[in-house]
């Protein structure tokens, strides 16, 4: 048998279920020597605002138990720097290029979102709103449920790419921004990012971060990403892309169960670059043994 | 640029806290230019998920060898491993040194695992040059047979005087430069802790010697995605970031921001 | 030298800072032939409601990379229970016994804390909010600002013991919950307790756990509850007691050096019984080498 | 109950993925009682919070040996180690098998590592019985020897009739019983798979024989703090909960709700 793992999510059409988590994969040319690009579902590139952003000083990330901490800070080269640097590469895979969106005030996030309309080969936009509003004070995006409407409303009406807000974890009720990215014409969602954490050193006294704070990724938060996916897949009708320290294809699966249509893989390239290629093979393994024709027939078959 | 599952020919501790291990590596070990580094995924370290970044020190064949320390978690853990037994690295990675420039005389500079990071330079510069190992005592110098064997000269410092000179190796680099260097127009190739990179690299531009230096960053990925291994390079009037990792691990003395190390 | 590490909880006065953290630790006979009790700081014993309770279903308990997740359900043997059964034990120790707290509606708290107020031996209250309230629907009382802030008052009506609520880690903003606990009279806060979380059995095809979702702990969270520790400990003048992870003197150490003025020690202790004695000791033998003569010397001294 | 650093003796693997580990424990051996277990640190699986919980095997003086299986990461992790290495345990735990009583005869049905956990059992105790072992095959049969050498008979059955009698354990005791039991008043001690402890349970509550079964719940703390490890026993005309850690992991077939068994 040969399952179908291929998966529509709000529009993208992917091969297989499993893509790149956004800041973990760079652009798409740094992994392609390991990494065959057109066996990925989707490539999610690191975060683009408006202009070339230079991120936070260093350092930038540091180990913990079972995960990552970073604060990179979101450097990049904006919108037509990304356009001319990587998207003439990026065309020449056959492969959905989503581009993971930011910015500092709603009008840039929706002007980002009106440049990109007018490329071509991006096949859809996921918005991070895990950054704070710098025009309307300590107000974040990503945990205020108006500002977190106000920002998915105005890309909407930007943009007519298929649009997929990153929902922050660190809110109490989940449900709540699930529905509202519905209620404002998402095509589908994405979670979790990164959970805001710290590490502090004992013999300098300073955080390890430059930063102070960043955020936590790897298998450590797999099981909050579990539990938020599942609540925001119930909560919901467009699909939504789970993602919290996916590393091999059972944890994909658990993700795909409970309610997921498609994943991505962040931290685990870090540690094993074709870890997506290796999780989407596992995952037609997996549906093969167990006699599964379609990833329709897994997908949200959670007992509980 | 290869991801593979090296095996385990030989792993013995050398000295001051050192460990040799030499492994089968068919499919990274021909690509190794001088001043590369692979990445290596330590076994049985399940709660780690970065690999750890150690500088290549010999390349024959299918096979190479890293000369590394035991300072923390993935070291101490490396340390297990048997031969046989398999271990996953990437690499290689990084623009190492250039070939010495011809016309010129190499000169190498190195602390630490530096001395085996510039290995390689020195087996494959046409020219056999003089190279200055510093380090706090005897056990922290390393290879100095290797490089002797390879017809180079080697100069010792270290700092409690157990071995060759005491003091630092910039000690013993300037007394060279006065006794013998004169007439000869150096080249530099340099690794070691930052505090040594600095003063050579002072050095260097103030001379007008071209000098390279190894610049050893903490690592994420290892292959310029994840912007962890950044340092400042001069761009212009200005600054831009650039990855240790890509650009690097070997920088041109002149485009490092040195004031912004720490 | 011989350092002072006796710190002083919002009137509950402890040889060192380290508690046992609450259902990590039974009621205390548990661990008293492998732990001296009376070296440890503080006891907070296992969650105590009015009446007795059974608890959940198993399977209660599931292993996670880096952590634990739980989902015991607060079985106990009710507050006339507790002091006819373990009291008459815990009195023959010189430690501070600290009672942990819940109710089922706000009147239960109440009357718990009312309770406890007129049983010697008792050296404060740990409040736990991390449960739903069950008279007004769906409301938790420790992601619910206002539900929040009313317990909290009314325990404080009802107890004049040391109070000491003990915050959610779910919340988007946890400066919040801290000051709120400060303005309704706590006399301390603890945090952070387990985090909102899930496993999935592939096989099955259920949750792991018979409760379906469970609280993280251990390892896993530390970078999340240091982060939440340092931010409450700026929001307060009232002391904070740190726990998460907390598995070693550095990490009890980080966690005072981020501002709290004591710790806990939770799943560790499963993992390795006397953690909290070795965790007080080396906390003392770290004050000796670095010359601090006293805690106080050390809390809060983040440089950031 | 104490914690301590053991050291291993021998570790060897058996048969069947089972490993034998001879430890030596001075505090904690010389207190094992039959059916006690002890709860594994497993060293290098620092990604594990928990321990392992073991049954005792056997326990000489200052030394005491589990029998295990690899199932799992713990397990897995658990054969690298070597004679000479410390492992951190807990023990003894629970409440073990009874002393068999006088005027009763000894009989022990066992299967997996309920063969090592009854060893004990069988060596104090003052009859020499009958022992009953099941599992799939050959290679899943412990011990015979062990029980051969005590002066007790022991009856092999296997589900593919590669060792003893073709069938489950089951069999092989209604046939003793048939054949020889009449007269004897046999009580029951048993400790091996959940199916295999039901079924024995449920003939033992028919005929009225006492039965000890070995209850061993998947474990937290080990010693009764935690509550991860309970199970449904009768209370009056309800249940409550007791801990397998404490007040089992052996119980009287009486008391267990046995309907509540998965
Ligand atoms: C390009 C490059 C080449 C290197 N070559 C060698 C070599 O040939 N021999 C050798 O002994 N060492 C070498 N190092 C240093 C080596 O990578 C570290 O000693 C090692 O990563 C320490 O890991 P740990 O888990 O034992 O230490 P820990 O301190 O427990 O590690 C914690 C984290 O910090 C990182 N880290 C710690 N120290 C360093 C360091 N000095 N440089 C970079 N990252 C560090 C680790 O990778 C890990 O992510 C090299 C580093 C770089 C960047
Ligand atoms: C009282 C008692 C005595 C035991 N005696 C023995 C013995 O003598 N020999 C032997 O081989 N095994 C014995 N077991 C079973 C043994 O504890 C498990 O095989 C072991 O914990 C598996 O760990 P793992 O990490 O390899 O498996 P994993 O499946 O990776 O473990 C995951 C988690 O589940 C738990 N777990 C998995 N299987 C079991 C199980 N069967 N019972 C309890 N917990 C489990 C683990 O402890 C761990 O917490 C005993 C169990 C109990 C409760
Ligand atoms: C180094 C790093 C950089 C990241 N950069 C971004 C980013 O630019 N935009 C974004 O939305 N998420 C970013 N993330 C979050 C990931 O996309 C992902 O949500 C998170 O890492 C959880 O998945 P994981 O546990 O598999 O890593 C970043 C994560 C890491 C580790
Ligand atoms: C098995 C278990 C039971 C717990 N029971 C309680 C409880 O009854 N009341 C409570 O406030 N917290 C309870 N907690 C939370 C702990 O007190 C603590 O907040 C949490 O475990 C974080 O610390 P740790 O990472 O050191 O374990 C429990 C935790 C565990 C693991
Ligand atoms: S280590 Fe990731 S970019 Fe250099
Ligand atoms: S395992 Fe913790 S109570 Fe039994």
């Amino acid at each position: 048998m040969n399952p179908d793992v291929s998966v529509n999510i709000g529009g993208i059409r992917m091969k297989n279920p499993v893509m790149t988590a956004s800041g973990t994969f760079g652009y798409g040319p740094e992994y392609a020597e390991l990494v065959d690009l057109n066996q990925l579902g989707a490539i999610v590139v690191k975060g683009i605002c408006l202009n070339p952003t230079k991120g936070n000083p260093t350092p930038r990330t540091a180990e913990v138990a079972s995960g990552l901490l970073n604060a990179i800070g979101l450097p990049g080269p904006g919108v037509d720097g990304f356009v001319s640097e990587y998207m003439p590469f990026l065309r020449n895979y056959d492969v959905p290029v989503i581009v993971n969106i930011w910015g500092k005030t709603v009008e840039e996030y929706a002007e980002v979102a009106a440049r990109f309309d007018a490329v071509p080969g991006i096949a859809g936009l996921e918005v991070n709103v895990s950054c704070p509003n710098i025009k309307e004070g300590s107000a974040l995006f990503g945990t205020d449920i108006r500002m977190f409407e106000r920002v998915v409303k105005e890309i909407r009406k930007a943009t007519k790419l298929p649009l997929m807000p990153k929902l922050a974890p660190n809110v109490s009720d989940i449900a709540e921004y699930a529905r509202c990215a519905e209620a404002c014409g998402a095509d589908a969602i994405s979670l979790i990012n990164s959970f805001p954490a710290m590490g502090v050193d004992l013999k300098t006294r300073k955080p390890v971060l430059a930063n102070k704070t960043g955020g936590l990724t790897g298998p450590a938060i797999k099981p909050i990403a579990l539990r938020l996916v599942w609540l925001a897949a119930k909560a919901v009708k467009i699909p939504v892309v789970g993602m919290g320290g996916i590393t091999t294809a059972e944890d994909a699966l658990e993700f795909l169960m409970v309610g997921a249509s498609a994943v991505a893989v962040g931290t685990a390239s870090f540690t094993t670059p074709d870890t997506a290629l290796r999780v989407a093979q596992g995952i037609r393994d997996f549906m093969a043994r167990e006699g599964l024709s379609s990833l329709s027939h897994w997908v949200g078959t959670l007992k509980a | 640029m290869n991801l593979e599952h090296a095996i385990v020919i030989d792993h013995q501790p050398i000295q001051g806290g050192y460990n040799l291990l030499h492994m089968r590596a068919p499919a990274v070990a021909p690509k190794v230019k001088p001043g590369q580094f692979i990445h290596v995924k330590v076994p049985h370290l399940e709660e780690c998920v970065l690999r750890r970044p150690f500088s290549v020190f010999r390349a024959d064949g299918d096979t190479l060898a890293i000369l590394y320390k035991d300072v923390g978690k993935g070291t101490h853990t490396l340390r297990y491993l048997k031969a046989g037994e398999s271990l996953s690295i990437l690499g290689p990675l990084g623009h190492g040194f250039p070939a010495p420039q011809t016309g010129r005389y190499p000169v190498i500079v190195a602390g630490g695992y530096g001395m085996a990071a510039l290995y390689l330079t020195a087996r494959t510069s046409p020219v056999k040059g003089v190279a200055f190992f510093g380090g706090r005592a005897a056990k922290d110098i390393l290879c100095v047979s290797d490089f002797e064997a390879l017809g180079w000269t080697v100069h010792v410092t270290t700092e409690d005087g157990s071995l060759g000179r005491r003091g630092i190796v910039t000690d013993a680099l300037d007394a060279w430069w006065k006794a013998e260097g004169a007439g000869r127009a150096p080249e530099l190739f340099v690794c070691g802790p930052g505090g040594m990179l600095k003063a050579v690299a002072a050095r260097a531009l103030q001379q007008g010697w071209p000098a390279w230096t190894s610049m050893d960053n903490n690592m994420g990925c290892g292959v310029g995605a994840c912007l962890t291994c950044v340092l400042k390079v001069k761009d212009g009037d200005g600054w831009t970031w650039a990855r240790a990792c890509r650009e690097g691990p070997v920088f041109d003395a002149r485009d490092v921001v040195w004031e912004e190390l720490a």
